[in-house]
């Protein structure tokens, strides 16, 4: 298959570096001393030093937050680990619930999965079909010994954005920790730490134009918001994250940051005029039906469903579009979404999901060979399908 | 340990130009129809055209991967013009082969097997 | 400082990334879908996954280990944690008795403090005046509910090599896992994991001119070698390291590992000579004494000690070098190195200690420029010292 | 947050060519030691050259970190051709400051309080 003709819509599994960003990172590792480490005590170690904190102050600043409340991680996988097992072993002795959603990213869920196993009690709330939680339910839950509530802001299989500041709220106002995990909004969303409140939060740097690889978690400074460390061995990152600095991957969250910051503005509705685009070139398709509530889901993402189509035979007739079955995740299982079925959707419909996602870089181009791509491939597989199976679109 | 193309360039052809597609286009004496499904989704139908104990034509339908898709269509075209009696051989085994079916995957494509037996018994009503 | 006029002897620290390795990592970083996630279903993600598994390989061939045993890490620092609780909390129900060295390094060491905490039980082995281990020692601490035996191949501050054949032989006669920290040795030294016999074994690109983020694990395919996972989420290496990869740094670290096999026999002798070069020119200095074994020590570090000046002085002394006091580690923490006073140093010789160690690119001029500066540092700080202080040079 | 070069230009500059360092060079009526340590290496001690109760010359020896000695060296530079009476209002803070001394590493220069403390008291003794 040729590279040339690979039209690529699966930036919520990774974007593409942005070109200044990778030519940026090339010329710290080509440097003569870029590359020191910055925990050594002589001149070239100092000037990695202020590499990273120069970075820190950058995602900082797209966060609306105190650069010395990031660590630096290998990505939003470390953080989300970081936060949820640092912030319920910390507070174990206070109590030993914890609460969470059915539709979290696996990297979200598998911790939570594991602190069932240590013993803790973990209430799992569901999303309404929309996709999104409601903040009652979240109240309702919350009891005497509830320590820590994870709920992410997009969700990375539908773009549905939840909505922290009341989520934040609530935590607050009952004194529950809120870890945010935002792998797919940072850079993305605008976010304002500081006003809205939250205590932890996760970020990746390869969603927003920056590195694979490099990320950050966020700790408030405040009291009962601590970490148990999951590395040990050095005091890098306040001793919350030890091990040398990647200079280069930092250097590019950073500049990622930075970038993000000037480029929200332009971002978002290019993403929106892309995305109408392709939902006006492929809904009246047989079977079709969009997944996620269609206002307060991310632009940058559109997650549809094909009754009477096989998802993986749907893949395969999409090449050379780059699209993504539920998340890259479980792409290799060939599992069914279960954010989907979550969500209420039915098996059927749940395995034939295809994401596209996008972003700076898509161009109107793009969608239209997705569109051709995506209504041929629909076509053929519904003239290969027996006559009578069902093609019912609701769940 | 490499990953592979789950899909090999032969499969990938019969999966985007499955000729056999369809229903069947010509009269024949004889007109069978095979339908199976696993119960979870995946349903693959069969239907044959015989004249003197021959497989004159040979169509299918199917709701399934990549994999069983192809692999009907490679059993149309391998069968058509045969006689019935050869059916009795037919393993997916041989076509999982042939498409080069990684091994972890070659059970998607058994339900072909179901289909060709039942289609054979079939005939077996018939005659 | 300029830049320019900076002397680089800090290789120990962190190596400069390779110049071809540094390109092809801008490549990867640049290309059209070099980006891609490995774990995407699509073309471009089998393109990102081919380059992982070929990194994968070449990795495998450095260590002649098999590349399905390898892991992807973010460093030594989480493949040590990763070996060390991975193991211990696996075998926990058959025994909670761990051994280790008092010199080895901090993400070594922390863990195990860790572990204490947890309840394991565990026997800290001190090496003899030379730094290394004695193998009776270890022969002696191992007891019936041992499981995991840690002990590091090439000493980061001193250099000193362990004799990891003997070390490795005896764990497996008394069926213990034995985990290596090679992060100093891999790439440097030649290293036959499958004739060995190790069972687990931490590198980090950044020791062997690959960049800096970007370790393995080595974990032999034989029962009873098992990890518990530290970080869940996602099933990439097996489940036993999840989160996207990060394809341009696996990549490098491929590269690093393959040059390094190609150089390893040009590497050691071009050491050796610069060693050589540089202890004869700074060996009359009054009060100076070696530090570790002369002869089993790695020839890209030479670590001194200088009776009667303050360690920190000398390296400010010592500017425009950039060398280490004890490790990059406990640079900013100013204590004495705990290594040279588990080899039996008395303090005031360990904190003046300084690490100067080299590699590839150091060149005789670098050697010489090194020479000058530290005789004029120890000169200096002598005519500063008050004139009865002691200058003893043995501890 | 920011890791400051933790010292300044003066500091290095005092560090790497302390005039003061050594022992007195001329003839003077009163020549005073004063040594301190601090028991663990640390080791400063400073001669006073004094005339008339005027300190002619001051000179230092130290077994230090990189703050005392250029502490010792600004003191030294201060302090010659003053009255001794001046050093009762010497405060080791103030040299802190001036050579930019990171407040986390301050309590490293006290023994130079401590030396001049000591001075003064064998003034005190002599006079
Ligand atoms: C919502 C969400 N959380 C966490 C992650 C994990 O991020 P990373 O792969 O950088 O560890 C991802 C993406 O992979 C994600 O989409
Ligand atoms: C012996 C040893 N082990 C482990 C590490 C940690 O490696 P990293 O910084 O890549 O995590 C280092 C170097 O920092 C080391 O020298």
């Amino acid at each position: 298959m040729n590279r040339r003709h690979l039209v690529y819509l699966d930036y919520a599994a990774t974007t593409p570096v942005d070109s200044e960003i990778a030519a940026a990172m090339a010329d710290c590792l080509q440097s003569p001393y870029g590359f020191a480490n910055p925990s050594s005590n002589h001149v070239a170690g100092r000037q990695s030093a202020e590499l990273v904190e120069r970075a820190r102050a950058q995602v900082g600043a797209l966060l609306n937050a105190e650069p010395r409340d990031l660590a630096f991680t290998s990505g939003a996988t470390e953080s989300n680990n970081l936060a949820i097992f640092g912030a319920a072993r910390h507070r174990a002795h206070r109590g030993k619930h914890l609460i969470t959603m059915t539709t979290e990213h696996k990297s979200v869920i598998e911790c939570f999965e594991a602190l069932q196993r240590e013993g803790f009690d973990v209430t799992w709330l569901d999303p309404d079909k929309s996709g999104k939680l409601d903040p009652q339910l979240l109240e309702a839950a919350i009891r005497d010994d509830t320590q820590l509530v994870s709920v992410m802001h997009i969700n990375n299989e539908t773009g549905v954005i939840q909505d922290i500041a009341s989520i934040a709220a609530i935590c607050h106002r009952r004194d529950v920790l809120y870890h945010c995990d935002a792998a797919q909004s940072a850079g993305k969303l605008p976010l304002d730490i500081a006003a809205l409140g939250i205590d932890l939060l996760s970020l990746t740097g390869h969603k927003f134009y920056g590195p694979q690889g490099a990320g950050a978690l966020f700790v408030a400074d405040r009291p009962g918001c601590q970490l148990e460390p999951l590395l040990f061995g050095g005091s890098q990152e306040r001793r919350r994250r030890p091990g040398t600095h990647a200079v280069h991957q930092i250097l590019g969250l950073g500049l990622a940051a930075e970038l993000a910051l000037s480029r929200l503005a332009a971002d978002l509705p290019h993403c929106r005029r892309l995305r109408e685009r392709l939902w006006l070139g492929i809904r009246d398709l047989p079977g079709l039906c969009r997944n996620g509530d269609e206002k307060e889901t991310f632009a940058g993402i559109l997650n549809v469903s094909t009754a009477g189509v096989d998802g993986e035979s749907l893949m395969l007739a999409l090449e050379p579009l780059c699209v993504a079955r539920g998340s890259a995740c479980n792409a290799q299982s060939g599992e069914s979404s279960f954010v989907l079925r979550a969500m209420g959707r039915s098996d059927a419909l749940a395995q034939s999901a295809i994401r596209f996602s996008f972003g700076r870089e898509t161009t109107n181009d793009d969608i239209d060979v997705a569109i051709e791509r995506f209504r041929w491939a629909v076509n053929h597989l519904g003239k290969l399908r027996p006559p009578e199976t069902a093609t019912a679109t609701r769940a | 340990m490499a990953p592979q193309d789950p899909y090999s360039s032969l499969l990938r052809q019969y999966f985007v130009s499955p000729v056999h597609a369809g229903a069947l286009r010509g009269e024949y004496s004889l007109r069978l129809l095979a339908k199976v499904d696993d119960g979870s989704g995946t349903a693959l139908q069969i239907e044959a055209g015989i004249d003197e104990g021959t497989l004159k034509e040979l169509r299918f339908h199917a709701l399934a991967c990549p994999h069983l898709i192809a692999a009907a269509e490679l059993f149309c075209e391998r069968y058509e013009g045969r006689q019935i009696a050869t059916l009795r051989d037919f393993r997916s085994i041989g076509i999982a082969r042939e498409l080069a079916i990684p091994v972890s995957k070659t059970g998607r494509i058994l339900l072909l097997e179901d289909a060709v037996t039942l289609l054979l018994q079939e005939t077996g009503n018939e005659t």
